[in-house]
């Protein structure tokens, strides 16, 4: 077979974003040097983005198994079993890039994407969750970000029709030239019937569904592997438009065909589009592929073979059909109008042979360009280790006074403004909605539920990248808890800069090394992920922020609890040990104005002993209502319990430890939980090693410090309330 | 009681509906595709809420306009009561079932929140259950609300007792912060002349079951179970 | 084959929560002297029709039926051979 | 007091997902040779300043920070004394 095409340059390689040596390693992989679109093909799977060159060697450590994983990282999405034959399929990816050019569609495009790689498996998605990090509220581009990105998921996820049911939003300056908008969404199907994207066949038919191809992001994977500077944002591509109408009928069409045994492999077009889900289903298998250009449904006239192999068109997939089921596939994508067609066939060749106009115009082989894609061990140095803050030598500030600017702060103050322009009822399960630990979503038809959250606190994570991976694991493992549910399985998200930097590369490296030491002892295994490097712009990086999404079960969705104050009268108990540790803690920085000390230790034996302890006392109905304890400490708990409530309480600090430590201090495998009597709950604590503490009784409607002062509950609505709104309409 | 729920692309609150309808009358409630050549007999049409279409060009224009449209109109003449909820609401007004558009919220953001209703008329398949007068809570989800009509329209709307529900604070007094799409004369939800079809905003469905927060729903489709049985 | 630009504008007297809110961002930028603000819809069609005055007529059809909703819009089309 | 209008148009070659949904419906309501659809934005502005050329200055300002989406969309004004 001859290509056409002449032989491509080491400069367009450059271009590329491939290095001499890759470009080398490509010319040795193929005999010849590649042409123009083979060239392509190489620089999309070698790019960052495809490839996790720099990460691989680092993600490898993380445990990835248990007795609930059906299937770990690799495929579209993770799968955890969760009980009689359902499965639960979720992931989270990140559109930091795309959304700081065009947070509209940035985000929106991101929703759409992990929904496809979700239902690609066979599930049906049932919650949308979303981890969002935008520049310092003082800076210009702030509110333009954070309105376009919210309307974007909004706008998408509202369309589909699958709730969006919760998610984190903070703000730092770290984040002015990168924000980060990561979504994550989860999906439901039978664990018999969950779909792979694995070729197999050689002869059955290549077919591509959904959207038509245009000229949209080509090279939007490569670009989502690079740095920012001043002139990228002139050189970015098409911008890719979300169309959640078509994604919609893409859905039903894909489940409903999946109700037969048509299909033999199953992959969205994602980053990369049909270069990357052609090779991987390919690659996979051990098998080759053939496509006719000519066949893809194309809207723009004069596409040439780059173009097509590159766009990342949205809401498209490609499936390897049992031939004689390709007509009742055609059938059902007719009914719900989509575009379908034969674009090639699965070989046994083991190479990608792409034909056009009745040339071929790229022939090579699968099995080099995933296997032998360049492999880095960057090197990296770790983070220097922080002196701890002792509390007596952190001013001390009047504790209600401190209270206010806190649960007045652009990290505590309410993200309601965002959620209620999600649709988070959609599909009538939500049990729990946004603005408590977890979200819980009951499944159709059972009492069961699952309980998910997203974690990472960014701060902890630059001053001690090692705890700060183990506390973002922990605080989402608590989350989850403290709604009642069992943490099963999680997904991340790891958004760094430029991994070429060896700081950079360490705390990727040491977040790494935390994270495995949480997932470990907490039984917490990661089933998929997403790596989101070079978050830089002229050399300035993010805090390092691996963002944790998690999944949980409770057998009832009726034993759930939220955070809420139930009833005046109550006891309230602090479970967990409170030494007053404000190093890197919000007190610090909002009343301080310094961001330093080492974070809080995580000691992951004492968390998972309170963990155990406070579900199981939630499942005993012996509790009335839980938060875990984190951003801002243990007043802040407090509060956000009055304020979900409407119901205040009078609360004590003890005499021994410095109030301002004891009431702010950041303590981690911290719970507040209130009870009608205390005395059962205290002994069951004692004899389970769990230090509990009773701190005050529910009631009236303020939050009064015994002894000292105390403000409003209405009043604390008021603050923590009305800052984003007032923010966003200036 | 048979319910059919007619499902155009891009509808994605028919489960809600369904099981709400479920729930009241313990029947299973036909699902009909818009594309199907006859709508099956059923003692009540219900248009759920969705995305019809995309939402493109105008909410509801799209479905409107498609073929089955006109037997559910031709149903509604004969007095079979014809449901249309948010997205439904929409469709049966472009459809000219009822009078009026909705409009973009004021806000022109989408707001999903439990907002409080005082049903307005008891007089009806819908709402015979409950008291005039009366204040339910439920939840909203929408990007276009904003019930508009004419002042002459309003006027007879309001004459005729066919406003059938309003926004309200929880003590039941209209004020403009609990208007918050912008509604004319704060209307939530209204019926035809003959009563028997009515659009709404809000979702009742989604207030049916105690696990979700509210039960204030539930008066809605008893009454339809029992009007209807 | 013809191209034709349909205008779609809310009627005069029907709420516009659109322009309205442009009006007031305009004037926040720092925007002086805009009055009423008011916000509409163009579409634009290829029609395999030849003839100018056949392809108006079969546009006024699409926005009778489809394109306006005549209740609160009012619609302009232009014809460009 | 002048009167400009804004058309505001995807560029080509980016989605436009309304576009071809009223294509789509056009079609199966029964309307033939019905080729591309784009759909756009007018925006019609009352504004105090007499000068035309100024005016359209002002509105070119206004359009490039506020009224278009200069990434995926251009823009068109005319400008009525
Ligand atoms: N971007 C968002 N989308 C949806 N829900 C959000 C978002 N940001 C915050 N929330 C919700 O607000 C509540 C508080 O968030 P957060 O302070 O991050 O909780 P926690 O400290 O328990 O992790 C949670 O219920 C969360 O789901
Ligand atoms: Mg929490």
């Amino acid at each position: 077979m001859t290509v056409i095409d002449p032989p491509a340059t080491l400069d367009q390689a450059r271009q590329f974003g491939l290095s001499e040596d890759e470009f080398k390693r490509a010319c040795r992989i193929m005999g010849r040097t590649p042409n123009f679109t083979e060239l392509g093909i190489f620089s999309v799977m070698w790019s960052e983005h495809c490839s996790y060159k720099s990460s691989k060697v680092w993600l490898k450590k993380l445990p990835t198994t248990g007795a609930r994983v059906i299937c770990g990282p690799g495929e579209n999405a993770g799968v955890i079993d969760i009980g009689d034959g359902d499965a639960a399929i979720f992931k989270m990816e990140s559109h930091n890039h795309p959304s700081f050019i065009e947070p509209y569609q940035g985000a929106a495009t991101g929703v759409g994407g992990i929904l496809r790689d979700v239902f690609t498996m066979g599930a049906r998605p049932i919650a949308n969750l979303n981890a969002l990090r935008f520049g310092s509220p003082a800076h210009p581009k702030t509110r333009h970000l954070v309105d376009g990105v919210v309307r974007g998921i909004g706008g998408y996820g509202n369309c589909v029709g699958v709730p969006t049911v919760g998610g984190e939003c903070n703000f730092h300056p770290s984040y002015n030239g990168n924000i980060l908008v990561n979504a994550m969404t989860v999906g439901l199907a039978r664990s018999s019937r969950i779909f792979y994207s694995a070729a197999a066949g050689p002869g059955n038919p290549v077919i591509y569904v959904g959207a038509k191809t245009g000229r949209d992001g080509i090279h939007g994977a490569t670009m989502a592997s690079a740095e920012f500077s001043e002139d990228s944002e002139s050189k970015r591509p098409t911008v890719q438009v979300g169309d959640p109408f078509t994604e919609k009928l893409l859905i039903e069409a894909c489940l409903e065909l999946m109700e037969s045994d048509a299909i033999v492999a199953i992959q969205d077009m994602g980053a990369a589009g049909l270069t990357s889900s052609s090779v991987e289903m390919a690659g996979k298998g051990g098998l080759g592929i053939e496509l006719d250009l000519d066949r893809v449904p194309t809207r723009e006239t004069a596409m040439s073979p780059y173009e097509i192999m590159l766009s990342e068109s949205q809401e498209r997939m490609l499936m390897i059909l049992k031939p004689e089921r390709a007509e009742l596939a055609r059938r059902i994508f007719e009914k719900w109008e989509l575009d379908f067609a034969v674009i090639g066939r699965v070989t046994d060749s083991g190479r990608l042979v792409l034909t056009m106009h009745g040339q071929t115009v790229a022939d090579m082989p699968v099995g080099p360009l995933v296997t032998e894609a360049p492999l880095y061990e960057r090197p990296w140095t770790p983070a220097p280790a922080l002196p701890g803050l002792a509390a007596k030598g952190v001013a001390a500030r009047e504790p209600i006074a401190a209270l206010k600017q806190l649960v007045a702060c652009p990290d505590l103050a309410s993200k309601r403004w965002i959620w209620e322009q999600y649709d988070h009822l959609v599909m009538g399960h939500t049990v729990q909605r946004p603005g408590g630990d977890a979200a819980v979503v009951r499944l159709p038809g059972r009492k069961k539920a699952l309980a998910l959250a997203t974690d990472c606190t960014p701060r902890y994570c630059a001053a001690d990248p090692k705890r700060g991976g183990a506390q973002a694991v922990a605080e989402n493992w608590r989350n989850i808890t403290a709604v009642g549910a069992t943490p099963l399985a999680i997904t991340d998200n790891m958004n760094f800069g430029n991994p070429e930097r060896p700081e950079i590369m360490g705390q990727f490296a040491q977040s790494i090394e935390g994270m495995r030491e949480a997932c470990l002892a907490l039984d917490y295994p990661v089933v998929s992920g997403n790596v989101s490097l070079y978050n830089e712009t002229n050399g300035s990086g993010i805090l390092p922020t691996p963002v944790i999404g998690g999944v949980g079960l409770i057998d009832d969705a009726a034993k759930a609890v939220t955070l809420a104050f139930k009833r005046a009268g109550e006891i309230v108990v602090a479970i967990g040990e409170t030494t007053g540790w404000l190093g890197q803690s919000l007190y610090l920085r909002e009343l301080l104005g310094r961001e330093d000390g080492s974070p809080p230790p995580v000691d992951l034996k004492a968390e998972r002993r309170n963990g155990d302890f406070v579900r199981a006392q939630i499942l005993a109905g012996a509790v009335t209502s839980c938060h875990d304890v984190s951003d801002g400490g243990l007043l802040i708990a407090l509060a956000e319990m009055a304020m979900a409530g409407g119901i205040g309480a009078t609360v004590a600090a003890p005499q021994d430890q410095p109030a301002h430590g004891f009431w702010f201090g950041e303590d981690q495998a911290r719970y507040v939980v209130t009870c009608r009597a205390a005395d059962a709950l205290l002994q069951a604590a004692q004899k389970a090693n769990v230090p509990a503490r009773v701190v005050g009784k529910t009631g009236g409607d303020a939050l009064t410090l015994a002894g000292g002062n105390a403000i409003s509950v209405a009043e604390l609505k008021h603050l923590n309330e009305a800052w984003l709104p007032a923010y966003m309409a200036q | 009681m048979q319910a059919a729920i007619i499902l155009f692309p891009g509808s994605n609150r028919e489960q809600d509906v369904h099981d709400a309808l479920k729930r009241a009358t313990g029947k299973e409630p036909l699902r009909v595709w818009h594309r199907d050549s006859d709508l099956p007999k059923a003692d009540l049409i219900v248009i759920p809420g969705g995305f019809s279409y995309g939402d493109y060009l105008r909410c509801g224009a799209m479905a409107a306009h498609s073929p089955i449209m006109r037997e559910v109109k031709a149903r509604a003449e004969t007095g079979t009561p014809v449901l249309g909820i948010c997205n439904g609401f929409q469709i049966v007004t472009e459809a000219g079932l009822l009078p009026g558009v909705l409009l973009v919220n004021r806000t022109l953001r989408f707001h999903c929140k439990d907002v409080h209703l005082r049903v307005e008329t008891s007089q009806s398949v819908y709402t015979r259950r409950y008291n005039a007068g009366q204040v339910i809570r439920v939840p909203v989800a929408h990007h276009d609300g904003n019930y508009f009509a004419d002042k002459d329209t309003l006027d007879r709307l309001e004459g005729e007792g066919l406003v059938a529900f309003r926004y309200c604070r929880s003590d039941g007094e209209i004020d403009d912060d609990a208007n918050a799409n912008g509604s004319a004369r704060a209307i939530a939800g209204i019926l035809n002349e003959k009563r028997n079809v009515l659009g709404l905003m809000p979702h009742p469905e989604d207030a049916t079951d105690p696990l979700l927060g509210s039960t204030d729903g539930q008066g809605f489709f008893a009454s339809l179970a029992e009007a209807l049985a | 084959m013809v191209k034709a630009r349909v205008q779609i504008m809310p009627k005069s007297g029907v709420l516009d929560p659109q322009g309205k809110a442009i009006a007031h961002a305009l004037a926040s930028l720092g925007f002086s002297g805009v009055g009423e603000v008011r916000q509409g819809k163009v579409i634009d069609l290829e029609l395999s029709e030849t003839d100018p005055g056949k392809a108006k007529r079969a546009v006024e059809a699409m926005c009778e039926k489809l394109l306006a909703n005549t209740l609160i819009e009012s619609y302009r089309i232009e014809v460009q051979g």
